[in-house]
């Protein structure tokens, strides 16, 4: 059962906006099982979507399908431009990044080599660069360290962390760290997995401020979460998955009464 | 309550300097279907998987496990089952690459007078669509099947306590409270299990008593009864806005 | 510390270098050990940004030795060239080679990238036996000595005394290069897709890309070394194709330490060090090498630089500090 | 060119290859292992062989047998030193480190046996059967009996015993047989010592053909690679056949073209089969998990 998104609650101006990024019928066949099947959504600018589901609804398969990591069907288009046979590692310059469910880092590097390296598009020295003119780029080395030590004090991982590795510091500073480095030096769209998950009290707090700041510096997220207190509070849309369908789409307020969605968490009544 | 098949205490489990698991106790009774539930990342399958002593990652895991009294603790997985200690995980729980009768061929070894050893007869009979299946590689059945077989696989190496990790994902409503009731059943030949379930109110139905688990630790405990009408369940999945 | 002063150590520390050979007596024996050992090095380091960079064990890199060998061997006896001809042209065909290599494996990974690289090496060796153009196996001989001819003034090298500066300034050369790479945007991008490929992808790194470039920048270095030894030895066969080499390079690669400027230069200068001043003879030397390969892999994945700075950690009050560091971020996420 | 000795000598040599190959595909099927010093694991094999008929005087139905023993104990060693890096699935590192092993048996050899050729002879080798002008010896017709022989009975063990079961689940997810209860060193100690003996009867029985040196054994390397990619990976039937296909390849090629260059094209054939299905044996795109 699909619910229709009730249109009244998108302001006139949503409406009129083209989306930044928008998916139509996307689909993922591993063998025989049909993963994801006609998944539509779009995320307007400046705007939180939220996607959740239970467990095997498909929300991380759509992102691979999002994102070109698998083999699927349908149609993406970013900020107008389709970007559908765009290779999964030229989406990032054109302004689409994601993160990864499972904390994503470099692990042999520091927390700061790990925001340098993902910097290097802005930052990075050329290998002749490096050979031939070494104090041009030991400068912008210096730089690069000063430009991620900024982006990584954005996404609220304190500089006494700067130079430990990643698995070295706590469970809610790892989360951070995974959106800074999935942020990278800049995006339209940034795509979430799971940013809360074993996170709560101070460390959710954080998290539910950090997305609102960067909503209101004019990015778009897509969150998948399943913890409810954040994506109520934060997401602007809601899409819903169960076993890899679009099960509802609307506000928080109208999937919270959404008798289709309770059952699908709570389990259904027989 | 009935003797303690399953003990768990102080287990901890660590992923790198990030402990992601604290439970202080934790028992099965003999007979008795505990429920774990608790929204993702709450550490669910991490305190199955590390009551056997097993991952797919690379935790430290410390604390202490008692199956009837004695401690397996220091024992490698495959030792573990040995005792009766049996887990089927998340996800891929059987041989793809066998047939279904394969699957089932390994027994328990001396499993003692106090275990029940199923045969694959007993298996049969308990799921008859296995039966059908019997020729059929693992890697053609539907989701349904798979966790019958996986249950089936289990009652083979006579378990005295079972750990089921999320035996609903991708079944049909129908199949899950099929699933669910046979597990019950089982429990009435003596077989204790700890199911760590996501769908509540499927698993509200078959369990004596339920735990809700929150970053790691053990929020709240008691019997379904007191657990179905408690708004804190609900919260964990829906939020605190839904009353 | 400041910046020129720091220039001004390293440079105090390359001039230091030179005369290390002088300092160990400056006998013949001594000066041939020290240019081997600066032309092995180099040979490492080609490989050693395969296997520490980029992730994946090359067992191709033999190849490149000898196609610098070869292709010196070749232009210099046939064609009367000088060393810097058969320089350009041993760094070229090793890019042609490793561009050929570079596709093949392109998809390839862990084992089956090993496997095939692998099998490369020992198609390489039954064609320098068999092919009549690369001297068959009575390989070539008569390369002419090092002779250097820059117009005003010449430079040409009889003994391995006479070779050592070339040798060393190769050494530098490649050292300062290994360095620029590691900090280059190509050198970052290595590193990331071989920690995190998915993370890097997502960055915007095209890891086939990647992975291809760093053969190229990889291939030329070890070929380099291969150009200075066929002036070392004055002649070329199919021994240099022999599994001494392969595990000559993967042994000083992992026996100091992965990832570390210096690992692999003083990796070969230990194996050599035995094997020129401690020799038990080439099969018992062969057994010492191949098991130095074997306990380091197993038993000390980082290394003996790892392996010491553990031992210095628990015996030194340095180490205890760190432990409750890390204690003290764990007791924050409580 | 004698058509129908060539399809002699590569059936004779098919089965080498099929016979050499049998120990790593099951190394390669069952526990996800690359063993580099398998080429000088079949040297060894020859050699141990030679000085048991040579130098203690065995029969050589009893050379066999102590030659097996020995490879068992080869296989037992090495695992026994890899057990960490191979609980811990690192690939990369078991590969070189079986590669050091390859130097170590090849430097033992030499200091033990010398660096001079020898010549293994057996009661088949030296008796030969010509028919119509077809050649060939009693030994190569023990290799193509014994090969079968070796194939049919691991194919049986692997599909009908508990033995092969639990081989079989070791293969498909090491970490679901530890749930499974099954001990998964003892399963892989098996396996190398499988790999050990089988490589090691190999040596015994093809060594015979040719003058044995310790210098070789990187060609077999080679050769069992491309029959065992060819074959699909841990295959039985797929090696046999591969290995065969390759023989009859080999023989016609090296008749037709140059035996000298036998190696680079089977290796060919293989980048050939890579290119062509790149899927089979490539990494996902992105790498993953």
């Amino acid at each position: 059962m699909t619910v229709v998104a009730d249109m009244q609650c998108g302001s006139v101006a949503a409406r009129t906006t083209p989306p930044i990024l928008g998916v139509e019928e996307l689909g993922v066949r591993y063998g025989a099982l049909e993963a994801l099947a006609g998944v539509s959504w779009q995320v307007e600018p400046g705007q939180i979507l939220g996607i959740i589901g239970p467990n095997g609804a498909g929300k991380s398969t759509c992102y691979d399908a999002v994102t070109n990591l698998v083999v699927r069907s349908g149609r993406v288009v970013l900020d107008g431009e389709d970007v559908t046979k765009v290779p999964a590692h030229a989406l990032a310059s054109r302004g689409l990044r994601r993160a990864f469910q499972q904390n994503a880092f470099f692990d042999h590097l520091t927390v700061l080599e790990n925001m340098v390296a993902v910097l290097q598009d802005d930052w990075g020295t050329s290998f002749p660069g490096c050979i031939f003119r070494p104090l041009a780029e030991r400068r912008r080395a210096a730089d690069a360290r000063a430009a991620a030590a900024a982006q990584l004090a954005r996404m609220r991982v304190e500089p006494r962390f700067h130079d430990r590795y990643p698995t070295e510091i706590p469970y809610g500073t790892q989360r951070m760290l995974s959106i800074a480095l999935a942020h990278g030096g800049g995006a339209k769209v940034l795509m979430l997995d799971e940013p809360a998950a074993g996170l709560g009290g101070e460390d959710m707090r954080a998290l539910v401020e950090l997305l609102g700041a960067l909503r209101d510096d004019g990015l778009s997220i897509v969150v998948i979460e399943h913890h409810m207190d954040l994506i109520m509070s934060v997401a602007d849309r809601i899409v819903v998955l169960d076993q890899g369908r679009m099960l509802a789409e609307g506000t928080p307020a109208e999937i919270q009464a959404n008798d289709a969605v309770l059952d699908a968490y709570l389990g259904r009544s027989e | 309550m009935s003797a303690r098949v399953l003990e768990i205490a102080d287990l901890t489990v660590r992923y790198g300097g990030n402990r992601v698991l604290a439970v202080d106790g934790l028992s099965l009774g003999a007979g008795e279907v505990v429920g774990v539930v608790g929204a993702n990342g709450a550490g669910k399958s991490t305190l199955v998987n590390a009551t056997l002593g097993w991952s797919r990652g690379k935790p430290v895991v410390s604390g202490r496990v008692l199956l009837d009294g004695k401690d397996v603790s220091a024992l490698p997985t495959p030792r573990r089952v040995a005792e009766g200690l049996l887990l089927i995980p998340e996800g891929k729980l059987i041989f793809g690459t066998m047939t279904v009768e394969e699957n089932l061929a390994e027994g328990a070894t001396d499993p003692g007078p106090d275990r029940r050893a199923y045969s694959a007869e007993d298996v049969y009979s308990l799921f008859p669509r296995l039966k059908e299946r019997g020729g059929h590689l693992g890697s053609q059945l539907s989701g349904g099947e798979r966790q019958m077989l996986g249950i089936g696989r289990a009652l083979r190496l006579a378990p005295k306590a079972l750990l089921l990790d999320e035996p609903s994902i991708g079944l049909a409503p129908k199949l899950v409270s099929t699933v669910l009731h046979t597990v019950r059943e089982l429990c009435r030949d003596g077989l204790s299990v700890l199911l760590v379930e996501q769908n509540v109110k499927a698993a509200i139905a078959v369990v004596d008593r339920m735990i809700l688990l929150e970053r790691g630790r053990i929020v709240l405990e008691g019997t379904a009864g007191e657990m179905r009408d408690n708004p804190r369940i609900a919260e964990a999945y829906l939020g605190t806005q839904q009353a | 510390m400041n910046i020129g002063l720091q220039v001004a150590m390293l440079a105090v520390l390359a001039v230091a270098g030179y005369f290390l050979p002088a300092l160990f007596g400056g006998s013949g024996a001594v000066y041939s050990a020290f240019v081997l050992i600066a032309i092995f090095a180099v040979m490492s380091y080609g490989l050693d940004l395969i296997v520490s960079d980029l992730g994946e064990v090359s067992l191709a890199h033999p190849v490149f030795f000898a196609a610098g060998a070869y292709a010196t061997g070749i232009i210099s006896v046939r064609l009367g060239l000088g060393p810097i001809a058969t320089l350009v042209a041993s760094i070229g065909v090793a890019m042609l080679l490793a561009g050929v290599v570079g596709l093949i494996t392109l998809r390839l990974r862990e084992f089956v990238f090993s496997l095939v690289t692998y099998a490369v090496s020992v198609v390489a060796l039954t064609l320098a036996e068999n092919w009549a153009f690369l001297g068959g196996s009575d390989g070539l001989t008569g390369i002419p000595l090092f002779k250097l001819d820059l117009g005003v003034a010449s430079y040409r090298a009889v003994t391995d005394k006479d070779l050592w500066p070339v040798a060393y300034v190769m050494l530098l050369g490649v050292l300062w290069i290994v360095r620029a790479f590691r900090r280059s945007r190509l050198g970052k991008a290595a590193m990331t897709v071989h920690l995190n490929p998915r993370l890097a992808t997502m960055s915007g790194i095209d890891p086939q890309r990647t992975r291809l470039m760093v053969f190229l920048v990889s291939a030329p270095i070890t070929a380099a070394a291969g150009w200075l030894y066929a002036y070392q030895r004055a002649y070329i066969s199919a021994d240099v194709l022999s599994p001494y080499f392969l595990i000559l390079m993967l042994t000083a690669v992992v026996i100091v330490g992965r990832g570390l400027l210096f690992a692999p230069l003083i990796g070969v200068a230990l194996i050599l060090a035995q094997e020129k001043f401690m020799s038990f003879g080439g099969y018992v030397d062969r057994i010492i090498l191949g098991t130095a390969l074997i306990l380091t892999l197993s038993f000390l994945p980082g290394g003996l630089y790892e392996a010491v700075r553990a031992l210095i950690a628990r015996l030194g009050p340095a180490g205890a500090k760190q432990d409750t560091q890390i204690e003290e971020g764990a007791t924050e996420c409580r | 060119m004698n058509v129908g000795q060539q399809i002699i000598n590569g059936l004779v040599l098919g089965h080498s290859f099929a016979l050499v190959a049998i120990g790593w595909t099951v190394l390669l099927g069952v526990a996800r292992l690359v063993n580099f010093a398998h080429g000088q694991m079949y040297m060894l094999g020859a050699f141990v062989t030679w000085a048991a008929i040579a130098e203690f005087g065995l029969p050589y139905a009893l050379a066999i047998p102590f030659t097996m023993l020995v490879g068992i104990a080869v296989g037992f060693l090495m695992q026994r030193v890899m057990l960490q890096l191979t609980l811990k699935q690192d690939l990369v590192s078991i590969m070189i480190v079986t590669l050091g092993f390859g130097h170590v048996l090849h430097g033992v050899a030499a200091l033990v046996f010398g660096s001079t050729g020898q010549i293994l002879d057996t009661p088949f080798s030296t008796r030969n059967v010509y028919w119509n002008d077809l050649w060939f010896t009693w030994q190569d017709v023990a290799i193509v009996v014994v090969t079968i022989l070796v194939f049919v009975a691991l194919k049986l063990v692997l599909d009908r015993t508990r033995l092969g079961r639990l081989a079989r689940m070791v293969a498909e997810d090491p970490q679901l047989a530890l749930l499974a209860g099954i001990d998964v060193r003892k399963v892989y100690f098996g396996v190398f010592a499988f790999q050990g003996a089988a490589v090691a009867l190999a040596g015994a029985m093809i060594g015979p053909r040719t003058p044995i040196l310790t210098s070789m054994g990187f060609d077999e390397v080679i050769m069992t690679f491309v029959v065992v990619v060819l074959g699909g990976i841990g295959s039985v039937w797929g090696s046999y056949i591969a290995g065969i296909s390759l023989g009859l390849f080999t023989a016609f090629f090296g008749a037709l073209v140059s035996p000298a260059y036998t190696t680079p094209a089977a290796f060919l054939v293989l980048i050939a089969v890579l290119v062509l299905r790149p899927g089979g044996l490539a990494a996902k795109p992105g790498g993953g998990h």
